[in-house]
Formats: C-alpha cells, sequence, structure tokens
C-alpha cells in the first residue's frame, strides 16, 4: 500500500485555540475561537464550520458571532453527545480542530432597506444571534428590527446578559416567550406565533427569518403566510445531520439539495414544494 | 492451628466460576470438608429440549467459554453418533488440530495465570507483570498463538464459528495452512522454556492413591477425540455406557451431583490422561515428562500442572505433525458443509440416541442426546470433567489435612486453595445441573 | 492522570467474555497501562471493596440475590459496563424463560428442584443502570476496546442501530439467503463486523435485535424462501427471549 | 484507435505478465452464481463469463474503510492510501457506474482521496454477449455497449480476445506484455457484426423510453408504491452498499489507547439505515422505511438529472438481486409506470 499527504484535502483542518470559554447553562457554553496567526474566518451570518476533536470527531456548529466581531468568532455548543460532550472538557488555551465556513448564509445583502422579525425558538437563537449581531451593528442600514425568542421555560433562555441589552435598546423590538413560567418571569407565556407583530407589519418590505427546533417551522410559516409576508421573504435556517459539509456524505440531503451546501438557510420559495423540508 | 478447624473460603479466586471451601475439624474430627459450588444454575439441559440438534453444539459451547472447542466437538460427536454420520478423515484431522489448540491454551492459562502465582507465592498473575514480565509475556504470547490458529481454523477459540455436525463450514486456505505452521512452530522455544520454569518450581509433596479416569484405546494415539473409557482400576467401557462410570448421585452434605466408579471417587484431567496413557506421548513430550518427574505419571494432585506441561508439549508437536500432514495431502474444499442444511435437508435426519466422548482440558466430557425424528433433541445429558472430580477433591482434602491441621490457617487456607485449584476446576461448566445452596 | 480503578465481576455465564480480554495477548499490558484492574475473580486473588470508576459486568442475572449484588456493584461504581450477551440481552440463559420455572428446573433437579432459587433471566438493565453496552457471544474484542477508549474519554459509545448485513456486505460475503439458508443478520445489530457470516455459517443474532425491526418483513422473506418460520423463531429466542420483560429496564 | 488480438491460449500469460507488474483485480468465482473482484494472479483465477460481483469495483476508488486523516497530539495529516492497480474484466454497467462517482467526486470542492485512488488503477472493461440474468436493465439505462472509461477494452471471441486500446496506459501495457497481434479487417468486420448481434438480444427491458423516465419521477413522490415498499423493505441497506452509484459515507474518529494519536476515516454508509437522517434531539428525517426506499430511487432517477445529466442507475441488477426482499428495481419500475396510464 502506498501512502500520500495530501496538501489540499478538505478534510484537513485548522486549529481554533480557546481564548475565552464561558457557561451560559448547564448544558449550553459559549466558546470564543481564534485561528492560527490571526487568520479570519470571513464568514457569513447564518454560516457554520465543522468542529472537531480528534479522537472524538466532528460536528456541525453555527458561527454565532457577527463577522464584524473581529479576529474571533463565538461557537455556542450544547453537550449532546460525543463531539459536544468532549468540546465541554476543553478549557481556555486548547484548541479545537475548525473546518469551514461551510454552506450559504442569510441574505443580507436583501435585507437592506427592509424591516426584520427575526424569530428563535430555544437553540434556534443561536446561528441568529450572529445575524442581530450584525444588523445591530449596521443597524443604520434595516428598516424596523424585531427579535422574537420562545423557550420552554425561563432556564432555557441562553444569552441572558446579552438580551438585556437588545431589551433596552431603543432601535430594537424585543420579546421573549416561554412555555411555561417561573414565579420570577415577568415576560410572554404561550406560544411563540403569538408574538409576531400585527399593525406595524408591511409585507412587501418585510423580511421575516425563523431559526429553530423542527417543530416550530409548520406553525410560524402558517402565520407568517397569513399576515401576507411573500415566500421569497421568509427565510428559514433547517438543521440536518451533517458529516462532511461539501456534499457528498448525503445525510443532510433534502430531497435534491444538500443543507450544508445549498443551506442550511433556505428562502421558503425554495423548499415550500420539498416535502422532506419541514 | 490445631485440632479445631474452620475454614470458609467464599468465591475460590482464579478459578472459574464461583465455589467455595468449607472445612469444620472439630477435636481432630473431620465434621465437614466441602468444595461446595454457588454459580448461579443454568440449566443447559433443559433448555435443550425441543431445540434442534442442529443447534445443540452452538448452545452448549456456551457452556463455558474456556472450553468452548471441547463442548463443540462433544457435542458435535454426540450428535454425529445420533443422525449415524460418521466424520471424514480430514474433518477429524482438523477437529483433533483444534482440540490440540483448546488444550494448550487452556493449559497455559492454568498455568500461568492460575496456578503459577501459588507456586511463586504472589496473589495474582498482575504483581507478576512488574516481576517476571519475560513470564507473563510469554504466557499471553502462547496464548495469543493459539487464539491466531483458532481463529484462522474456527473463526475464533471462544465459541467456535466453523466447526460443525458434517465437519466445517469453511475449510482454512493453503496460506492459512502455511499462517498456522509458522504460528505453531515459533512456540517451540516458549515451551521449552516453560518446562524448565515448571522443573524449577517447589510442589507440595503429597500423594494419595485415587482412581484415574480416561479415554483408553488399542492404537498408538495418544486418545483424545475418540476411544473407550477406562480406569486405572482396570475397567474398560464402550462410551456409550458413559453412565455406568459417572454414575451420579447425590450428597446431603454436598451442593453438587457427585460420580463414583465401583463406590469410589475419581479424578480425571491431565494427570489422570498422563496415568493412563503415557506410553503414547509424542517423543518431545515424553523427554519433557522425565523431566518433571512424570514418566509414569503420578499421584500427587498437585502435580496435576506439571502434566498439564507435559501436554502442552504433546499437543504443541501433535498439531504441527497434523499440519504438515494436511499440506502434503492438501485439503479436499468439497467437505464444506452449509450450515442451516437441516432447512436444505442435505443431512438427513433421523430419530436416536448418540454419546460424545472428548478429552477436554480437564478431563473427559460426555455429551448425550436423544433426538425424535425431526431431529428435536428430546432429552440431553452432559457430565463434565470438573463434576467428577469434586468428590476426588474432596477425598484429597480430607487426606491432606491431618498432615497440615498444625499450620496456621493462612497456610491451611492456601494449601486447600492450591488443591483445588490444581484440579483447574471449571465451575462454570458444571452450574448447569449443580444444585444450588448459598452458604452465606 | 491516574488509571481509573477497573473491576471484573461476573454473573450467570460461561466466563467467555473476559476470557475474550485474556486473549488479547501482549497488548492486554497495554490495556492493562490504561486502567487499573482492582479485582478480577477468575485471574486475581485480589478483592476490593472501594468506590470504583468502572465496573465490568459480565453474565445475567437469574437469581435473586444476584439483584441484590448487582445493585450493590451499581451503587459503587460510577460507570457500569455490561459486557456480553448474557449481561446486554440476557443471552442464550434467557432460553429458560420460554419454559415454566419450575417445570425446567424439575427437568434438571427432579424433586428437589424447589430449593433452587431462580428467577427469570434478566439482562444487566433490566435491573440497574448500565452505561456502556459491549454486545455479543461472545464479544467481538475491538469492539471492546473502542467501548473502553469511549469511556476513558467519558464519552458515549452508540452501538450500532443497523442490521449485520450491512457489515455483511461491506465484507462481499455472498448472502446466506442466496445459498437458501436463512440468516438472523437482517434484524441483528450490526457490530461484530459479520464475524460469523465470513466464517460461512449464519448469524445467530446474539448482538440481540435492531431497535426498530420490520418484523412483518422479515416474515414475507422467510416465507418467500419456503423456510420454517417455526424455525426461525425458535432461533431468534436464542439471543431475544429476554427482549420482552421489562424491555427498558 | 487501436484494436489488437489475443489468442485466448495466451490469456494467462497475459495475466502473469500483468501480475508481476501490479496488483490485479479480477472477477472470481464464489459458488452460488456469485462473483467477487479480488485479487488474482493467473488467468485460471477469473472468471471471465460472471455476472455483476457481489460489491461493485467502487470498492478499490472509494474502500468500504478508508483513512482520512492520521493524527497525533500535535500534528493531523490528511492522506490517502492507495494502490496502482488494474482491475481487469468490468462490465459495461460497472463502467458507467465509475463514470458516475468519476462525477461525482470531481466537483468542487474535489475528493482527492477518490481522484488519487482513480489515477492508480488502470481499467479494463470487458464486453457483455448476452444478459446475465432478469434483473439487468443495462439497456434501458444505455450501458449493454462500452461508452469509453476504460483503458483496455476486450471483446471475447471463440479462440482470441480483442482488445481496444483505448488509453496510453492501455497502450503501454500492451507493449509491455508483447504477446499481442494487430487486428486486421476481418477481426473489426466480426467486431462490427456481434454488435449488430448484440442489439438484436438486448433489448428496452421496460416499455419506456428512457428518458422520460425523470418525468414519470416527478409526479411519483406520493405514489402508494412506497407505502408498498415500507411494508417488505428490512432497512438492511443491502441495495446501496452493492450499488456502483451510491457514495453516501460517514465520518468516524478512531484514536488509538492512548487517545491521542489515531485516525480518522471514512466508512460506507446507508440512507436506508435507521440512524442515517436522524438527529441530536430525536428527530428522524427520513423515519419511515417507505421514504428512505423514495429517497433512494430519487437518488437513481431524479436528482442526479438535474445536477449531472444522468441516471445515477446502470442496469445492473444488484440493488435487486441483492434484496432478501425481493424489491426488484424493474418491478418497481413497472408499478410507477402503471399507476400514471
Ligand atoms: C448547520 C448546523 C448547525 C448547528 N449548529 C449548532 C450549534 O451552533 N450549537 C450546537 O450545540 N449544535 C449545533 N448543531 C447540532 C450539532 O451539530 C449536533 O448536536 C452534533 O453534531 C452532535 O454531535 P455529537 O458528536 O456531540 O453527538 P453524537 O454523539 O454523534 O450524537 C448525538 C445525537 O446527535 C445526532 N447527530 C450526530 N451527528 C450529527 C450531525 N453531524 N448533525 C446533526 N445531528 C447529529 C445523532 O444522531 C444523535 O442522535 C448544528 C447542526 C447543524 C446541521
Ligand atoms: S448473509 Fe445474513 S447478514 Fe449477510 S447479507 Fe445475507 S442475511 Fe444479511
Ligand atoms: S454474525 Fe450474528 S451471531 Fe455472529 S457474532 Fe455477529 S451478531 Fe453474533
Ligand atoms: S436491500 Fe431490500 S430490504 Fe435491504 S434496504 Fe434495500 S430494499 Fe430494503
Amino acid at each position: 500500500m502506498n501512502r500520500q499527504i495530501l496538501n489540499s484535502s478538505h478534510f484537513s483542518v485548522e486549529r481554533g485555540v480557546i481564548v475565552k470559554a464561558r457557561e451560559l447553562s448547564p448544558h449550553d457554553k459559549l466558546f470564543e475561537i481564534a485561528l492560527p496567526e490571526g487568520k479570519r474566518l470571513h464568514h457569513d451570518p447564518g454560516q457554520f464550520v465543522e468542529v472537531s476533536v480528534f479522537g472524538a470527531g466532528e460536528a456541525p456548529i453555527s458561527v454565532c458571532s457577527s463577522p464584524t466581531q473581529g479576529d474571533t468568532f463565538d461557537l455556542c455548543i450544547r453537550d449532546v453527545g460525543r463531539v459536544t460532550h468532549t468540546i465541554h472538557t476543553l478549557r481556555e488555551g486548547d484548541t479545537l480542530g475548525v473546518r469551514g465556513p461551510f454552506g450559504r448564509g442569510f441574505p443580507v445583502r436583501l435585507f437592506e432597506g427592509n424591516d426584520l422579525v427575526l424569530i428563535a425558538g430555544g437553540l434556534g437563537i443561536v446561528p441568529l444571534r450572529s445575524l442581530v449581531q450584525y444588523v445591530i451593528s449596521n443597524r443604520r442600514d434595516f428598516g424596523k428590527v424585531s427579535i422574537l425568542l420562545g423557550c420552554k421555560t425561563p432556564e432555557d433562555v441562553l444569552f441572558g446578559d446579552e438580551i438585556e441589552q437588545w431589551n433596552k435598546r431603543i432601535d430594537v423590538h424585543f420579546v421573549c416567550t416561554v412555555d411555561k413560567a417561573d414565579p420570577e418571569w415577568c415576560g410572554h407565556v404561550g406560544v411563540i406565533t403569538s408574538l409576531i407583530p400585527e399593525e406595524m407589519l408591511i409585507p412587501e418590505r418585510t423580511f421575516a427569518v425563523i431559526v429553530g427546533p423542527p417543530v416550530m417551522y409548520k406553525y410560524v410559516i402558517g402565520e407568517l403566510l397569513k399576515k401576507h409576508i411573500p415566500d421569497r421573504q421568509i427565510i428559514v435556517s433547517l438543521e440536518r445531520h451533517m458529516k462532511c459539509g461539501m456534499g457528498r456524505c448525503g445525510h443532510c440531503q433534502i430531497e435534491n439539495l444538500y443543507c450544508c451546501c445549498d443551506g442550511p438557510v433556505f428562502h421558503y420559495d425554495e423548499i415550500k414544494h420539498i416535502e422532506e423540508a419541514i | 492451628m490445631g485440632e479445631n478447624i474452620k475454614i470458609n473460603i467464599q468465591h475460590l479466586t482464579r478459578v472459574e466460576g464461583h465455589g467455595n471451601i468449607v472445612v469444620d475439624l472439630k477435636d481432630g474430627a473431620i465434621i465437614k470438608c466441602n468444595l461446595e459450588i454457588v454459580e448461579a444454575p443454568r440449566f443447559f439441559e433443559g433448555m435443550l429440549r425441543g431445540r434442534s440438534i442442529f443447534e445443540a453444539q452452538h448452545l452448549t459451547s456456551r457452556i463455558c467459554g474456556i472450553c468452548a472447542c471441547g463442548h463443540t466437538l462433544a457435542s458435535i460427536q454426540a450428535a454425529e453418533d445420533a443422525l449415524g454420520l460418521t466424520p471424514s478423515d480430514q474433518t477429524i484431522k482438523l477437529r483433533k488440530l483444534l482440540l490440540h489448540m483448546e488444550l494448550l491454551d487452556s493449559h497455559i492459562l492454568h498455568i500461568y495465570l492460575l496456578a503459577l502465582p501459588d507456586l511463586l507465592g504472589v496473589r495474582s498473575f498482575m504483581p507478576l507483570i512488574a516481576t517476571h514480565n519475560d513470564v507473563v509475556r510469554r504466557a499471553l504470547r502462547l496464548k495469543k498463538a493459539c487464539n491466531d490458529v483458532c481463529n484462522i481454523l474456527v473463526g475464533r477459540h471462544v465459541h467456535p464459528i466453523r466447526a460443525t455436525i458434517g465437519g466445517f463450514t469453511k475449510l482454512p486456505s493453503e496460506n492459512d495452512l502455511d499462517t498456522m505452521l509458522n504460528n505453531l512452530s515459533n512456540l517451540h522455544e516458549d515451551l521449552d522454556e516453560t518446562v524448565e520454569l515448571i522443573s524449577k518450581l517447589q510442589f507440595p509433596q503429597f500423594q494419595r492413591d485415587s482412581q484415574y479416569v480416561a479415554l483408553v484405546s488399542d492404537d498408538g494415539e495418544y486418545p483424545l477425540l475418540s476411544g473407550d473409557v477406562g480406569s486405572t482400576r482396570g475397567v474398560r467401557i464402550n462410551k456409550s455406557e458413559y453412565k455406568k462410570i459417572t454414575n451420579e448421585y447425590m450428597v446431603p452434605h454436598s451442593s453438587a451431583k457427585f460420580t463414583n466408579l465401583n463406590g469410589e471417587p475419581y479424578a480425571v484431567g491431565a494427570l489422570a490422561r498422563l496415568n493412563m496413557n503415557c506410553r503414547k506421548l509424542h517423543s518431545k513430550a515424553v523427554e519433557a515428562a522425565k523431566k518433571l518427574n512424570l514418566s509414569n505419571g503420578g499421584n500427587n494432585p498437585f502435580l496435576n500442572t506439571a502434566a498439564q506441561t507435559v501436554e502442552c508439549v504433546h499437543c504443541l508437536n501433535d498439531a504441527i505433525g497434523i499440519l504438515e500432514a494436511l499440506k502434503t495431502s492438501g485439503i479436499d474444499y468439497k467437505e464444506e458443509i452449509l450450515v442451516g442444511a437441516n432447512e436444505t435437508s442435505a443431512i438427513a435426519v433421523k430419530a436416536g440416541r448418540g454419546v460424545g466422548a472428548v478429552e477436554v482440558p480437564r478431563g473427559v466430557l460426555f455429551h448425550a442426546y436423544e433426538i425424535d425424528e425431526e431431529g428435536r433433541i428430546l432429552n440431553a445429558d452432559i457430565i463434565v470433567p470438573t463434576s467428577q472430580n469434586i468428590a476426588n477433591i474432596e477425598g484429597d482434602m480430607r487426606a491432606i489435612i491431618p498432615g497440615i491441621k498444625h499450620k496456621s490457617e493462612e497456610e491451611i487456607t492456601l494449601a486447600l486453595e492450591m488443591l483445588v485449584r490444581a484440579y483447574d476446576p471449571c465451575i462454570s461448566c458444571s452450574a448447569h445441573f449443580l444444585d444450588v445452596r448459598f452458604v452465606d | 492522570m491516574a488509571r481509573p480503578k477497573a473491576a471484573f465481576f461476573d454473573f450467570s455465564c460461561c466466563e467467555g467474555c473476559q476470557l475474550q480480554i485474556a486473549n488479547f495477548g501482549e497488548s492486554l499490558l497495554d490495556i492493562l497501562n490504561v486502567i487499573e484492574v482492582v479485582e478480577f475473580r477468575e485471574i486475581m486473588s485480589e478483592k476490593y471493596d472501594g468506590t470504583l470508576d468502572v465496573a465490568i459486568i459480565e453474565g445475567s442475572i437469574n437469581t435473586p440475590r444476584a439483584v441484590e449484588r448487582i445493585k450493590a456493584i451499581r451503587a459503587r461504581s460510577k460507570t457500569l459496563v455490561a459486557i456480553g450477551a448474557c449481561a446486554t440481552t440476557g443471552g442464550v440463559n434467557g432460553i429458560k424463560n420460554v419454559f415454566p420455572l419450575d417445570e425446567i428446573a424439575g427437568y434438571v433437579y427432579g424433586g428437589n428442584f424447589r430449593d433452587y432459587e431462580t428467577i427469570q433471566t434478566m439482562a444487566v438493565h433490566q435491573v440497574v443502570r448500565v452505561d456502556y453496552f459491549v454486545h455479543g457471544c461472545p464479544i467481538y474484542p475491538p469492539e471492546f476496546v473502542a467501548v473502553l477508549k469511549a469511556l476513558l474519554m467519558a464519552i458515549p459509545y452508540d452501538v450500532p442501530d443497523y442490521p449485520v448485513c450491512v457489515e455483511c456486505k461491506l465484507n462481499g460475503n455472498v448472502c446466506m439467503y442466496d445459498r437458501g439458508v436463512s440468516c438472523l443478520g437482517p434484524v441483528t445489530r450490526a457490530g461484530c463486523n459479520s464475524w460469523c457470516i465470513n466464517n460461512d455459517n449464519i448469524c445467530y443474532g446474539c448482538r440481540g435485535m435492531v431497535s426498530n425491526p420490520n418484523e412483518t418483513g422479515a416474515i414475507d422473506v422467510i416465507k418467500q424462501y419456503g423456510l420454517s418460520i417455526e424455525r426461525i423463531v425458535n432461533k431468534l429466542e436464542m439471543y431475544n427471549k429476554c427482549r420482552e420483560l421489562n424491555p427498558h429496564g | 484507435m487501436a484494436y489488437v488480438v489475443l489468442r485466448k491460449d495466451r490469456f494467462d500469460d497475459f495475466v502473469s505478465a500483468l501480475s508481476a507488474q501490479r496488483k490485479v483485480m479480477a472477477p472470481v468465482s464464489r459458488g452460488y452464481n456469485q462473483f467477487e473482484f479480488d485479487e488474482v494472479h493467473s488467468g485460471r483465477e477469473i472468471a471471465l463469463s460472471y455476472i455483476p460481483t457481489i460489491l461493485p469495483p467502487k470498492k478499490y476508488f472509494m474502500p468500504q474503510r478508508e483513512t482520512l486523516i492520521q493524527f497525533n497530539s500535535d500534528s493531523a495529516e490528511a492522506v490517502v492510501d492507495f494502490y496502482n492497480m488494474v482491475i481487469l474484466g468490468v462490465h459495461t454497467c460497472d463502467l458507467a457506474g465509475i463514470q458516475c462517482l468519476n462525477m461525482v467526486f470531481s466537483e468542487r470542492p474535489k475528493d482527492y482521496n477518490y481522484l488519487v485512488r482513480k489515477n492508480n488503477i488502470t481499467i479494463i472493461g470487458l464486453e457483455c454477449n448476452d444478459y446475465c440474468d432478469k434483473y439487468a436493465s443495462c439497456t434501458l439505462m444505455s450501458a449493454e455497449l462500452p461508452n469509453g472509461g476504460y483503458d483496455l477494452f476486450i471483446t471475447e471471441f471463440d479462440e482470441y480476445l480483442l482488445f481496444h486500446v483505448s488509453t496510453q496506459t492501455g497502450e503501454d501495457i500492451i507493449n509491455s506484455v508483447g504477446i499481442f497481434e494487430p487486428a486486421n479487417a476481418s477481426h473489426m468486420s466480426r467486431l462490427a457484426g456481434y454488435r449488430r448481434q448484440k442489439r438484436s438480444i438486448f433489448n428496452k427491458e421496460l416499455p419506456v423510453d428512457s428518458k422520460d423516465i425523470a418525468a414519470l419521477f416527478d409526479k411519483s413522490f406520493n405514489s402508494r408504491v412506497w407505502d408498498g415498499l415500507n411494508e417488505r423493505c428490512l432497512a438492511c441497506g443491502n441495495c446501496t452498499n452493492v450499488c456502483p452509484t451510491c457514495y453516501c459515507f460517514d465520518v468516524i474518529d478512531e484514536p488509538a489507547l492512548d487517545l491521542t494519536t489515531g485516525r480518522r476515516y471514512r466508512r460506507w454508509d446507508s440512507c436506508q439505515l435507521e440512524p442515517f437522517a436522524r438527529v441530536a434531539g430525536g428527530a428522524n428525517f427520513r423515519e419511515s422505511r417507505g421514504h428512505r426506499q423514495r429517497h433512494r430511487y430519487y437518488r437513481k432517477f431524479s436528482y442526479p438529472v438535474r445536477k449531472f445529466f444522468r441516471y445515477f442507475c446502470t442496469g445492473c441488477g444488484r440493488c435487486s438481486r441483492a434484496c432478501m426482499a425481493n424489491i426488484v428495481l424493474k418491478d418497481v419500475l413497472r408499478d410507477l409506470l402503471r399507476e400514471h396510464q
């Protein structure tokens, strides 16, 4: 057998250094990563990277910081299995493998000059955070901005301090709802669809972005359609099992689309005829 | 300790399965002197009923992981006996090879990992990793080689895959024969050193005129896979009458079924085989026996470990002989057996009764089945070497106690443990039929 | 890093799985470099009664005393690994459950059978929580090593939840059904590298069934090949009988 | 376009000479009318008359398990393991399969593991004289005649083998072995006659025009046919594993006992398996066996047409042969057709 070393394999990883690690909840941690020699990731909001720990494996993780953040980027990781658990044991100064960025992010150019309704369910706030941060850093370029967040319980609300900031801003409309409140909760209780703003919505100039668990999409899209938002202006980010990020391994396929390359961000009109999508 | 001794060894270690030794000596008289078996019952004979005879070997192999190949061979022999099937010469050669590997592997495990720590005065082989690293490595190397050969020959050593009624599902390629031969030829030196090691050890001096039972035959071959059953008291009977020999009975003081022959307990195993057949050993093994003072066998049960060493040499050399013969004759691949053949009716099935008697590492093992005309098992009977030995072990314990009763409790305990271990008892084997009463 | 303290415990079984580990040859020493074995009755006289990092359990639970013993082991062990079919599915010991308890004990022991304390055979996870499973009768050594590594890294080991056929095909074997013989590969979970079929035998289902077998489909197949359903069901019982009692433990 | 002739009694010499140069893989018999590509050293081991092998030759281009990355505590290298080899006796359906895989792995980002291996493989095709069995649908898929994708291509006649030399690599082999004669006009006219005759044997297997199949799938997504398959399929993955154009994979890390060195490898995976599309949280995006079967058929007859402008079925019939539930590709297509009549 011959063995050749490949200089340009797309399976090669870069070593990212964890500059900061912070616990957000008992099973979610936020990691700030720097690539070697101050290299930039150059990602779009909504794109993801394949993160790996050798020995444990690789997993697709959304970049949850805005490209405007600078030399580092953030990953928010939930401990659910082999890779994610191992990453949770890493500390500041440790390295992890990074490939990417992959996929198609949010179409921010199209958003410019329009109103935005950003809707996140649970962990969906993670990929959406990169967009929120981007929008806030370039606030002038967008019209009205609403952020709607739905969680199971108050404990599941991630990025509490940051959300506090969003809440305080005068140029962002922020609402949060939980399925089940605790005594201290003073926000909304109920399903996220009830938060979609009615009066101030101008369908032609509104883009709605949805990221959340699989069950959420149908209901929220139905509600948006009722409010006459055009298909093209409803944007979703989908999750699928992924192994390669290059449209080959087959795991993320949604009929003829590959979630990893054609998505994970899709316009609703691209997928509404695709039964396997939502 | 003196005239009053109470010894209760719970969960005897470094043996297969769970057993206790309980001794109670009052005013010099032995009140209790038992080897008790506390393995959970597994009901193998019960489970076999109603199953296809073609599954018997797969299931009975699971009686014991260490003698899995032995159970497989005994089960196949009994099944073929019941079906009236005569295996081919090639099949017999390969089965002998397999049995040799089983004996070699199991003996090595016993000699090095189970018995040697006692003889070197440590509690297990773990400390030996540091103090006798070369010895541990040699043991693991020997075991690995046996395993590698079994992997080729039957897919794996624990619960062999290829050995089946009628022969083998897959036969070794020419390449395989070379690899096996090569693996085994590399072992001569390790075995020579094993003989050397054992010859230097001090075994406890103890003699008792026990009755020994093993397979016997009229030809010149050291009988392991075929023959009649014979004893040092001159008994000789056909294997189909095995019950006359094993003569099972229950005793109230103990939890195990016992066996006796003509009203006397007996011993099976390497020492018994040597006592019956030492003239038929391979010449290299004869030399080893000389070196270990076992040229004519002997009466010291502690020397069973040494007898096993002699058999290792025999098995290795005979195995190499078999492989060389197979290389010369070539393998006939047309003999490969399609399993589940009963489903395609390739092997004719009829009602009948059959017995298998095979010399497995710890002694002669019997399987007997009765099947109906569709090949379903009506009755099954399995008698393992360890249950044949228990009565004799207790006899040895009774005989040894008077000579050591003045020693400390630790010394007595160790002596009894060593005695039991020397028999290399396999309690998981016996548990398929033992009465279980816990002695908490 | 301190080596985790590990102990081996055997319940009702043939001890073949422990032997599989002893059979690693010299690479056993590499394993002993990464775990500290503090108790292993079959080959060691040392005993240990402190807290264990890893308890490795072989054998099925089939006496009231065994139930107590396994509970006690669980209570003092951080992780518990069930190895071998007897421990992970009840194994062949489960066949006992086919028969009424009194009946089978009576057959083997005659008149005194009521003296025997025996209960229905159970897999370990049907009595206590199990963290890692190493299926198979006997265990497949490379899988044991893979689980050991997952355990050392404190990450889950996912038992393949697809059938043996997958590995069988990857190995390019002639399918047993093409030889006219029934095989339990299609409903048995993979992970053994189709060990038996590689050796031209059929799969006996020793690793237990996949989580969602298509049972009606399988029966169709058996009929289509003109094979006997009764025999297949009988075969399935060899390793899957305990599945029906308390499947989730 | 050169043709050379090899007397049949010299075929063994040809194979021996070839195997002295590099590994030679060719179909060998496994009994039960089953064949498999395996290493050979002489012509006698080769089953020249064979029906599609258990696994297609894709196993040499994309091995069942292949190392992608070798790592240790402070470095990780992307690697490719390969042999320099000749695959001898590749039928036209499998040549088509390799062409499909070539397209997939040459797309950007290129898969160098595949491409390096491909560049080290020489392919010698072999013409089929007759149908292998009732499962084949090579004519429907236009794969019954050679269509490129080989270095040398053999057509067998009673007393000689006619080789088409298609590439320089093929030419070099012919020259290095040196036991060939140039083909003459009579050889060529015999080939033409043979191909004419072949056209009368190989007929379109289903009453549908190949180009209409994609349209058939456009309207079959909710067909009842898939419900039927849901009942029967065992989700064993045989059909995809034996398929010459299936290439889904899983990526797995395998550390050594020291937990810091090891490898990352990929292994064939199958969309038919239960866990294939399951994600953390438990959602499974193709939970029913029927949907998974539908996905397989769409990956042969619909999705690739939009991306690569060809079907990813070569008509080899392997999926039907390997399915113990007797799910037969031609029957499924026929049922779909019937539904729309
Ligand atoms: C585009 C995209 C963006 C994502 N972004 C984030 C993020 O920002 N933060 C975050 O915590 N998680 C994110 N995920 C989910 C994350 O990829 C999975 O949780 C992770 O792969 C699980 O890997 P593991 O090795 O830890 O778990 P495993 O031990 O492998 O498996 C645990 C469970 O996860 C499923 N799973 C395994 N591998 C994958 C995979 N590659 N994709 C999806 N499910 C898988 C398994 O089926 C199993 O049910 C994202 C997923 C996608 C596809
Ligand atoms: S032999 Fe058994 S495991 Fe292999 S493909 Fe056939 S049914 Fe599956
Ligand atoms: S092939 Fe079947 S019976 Fe054999 S080891 Fe694998 S799961 Fe067990
Ligand atoms: S081979 Fe048949 S049973 Fe197996 S997954 Fe494919 S269609 Fe289903």
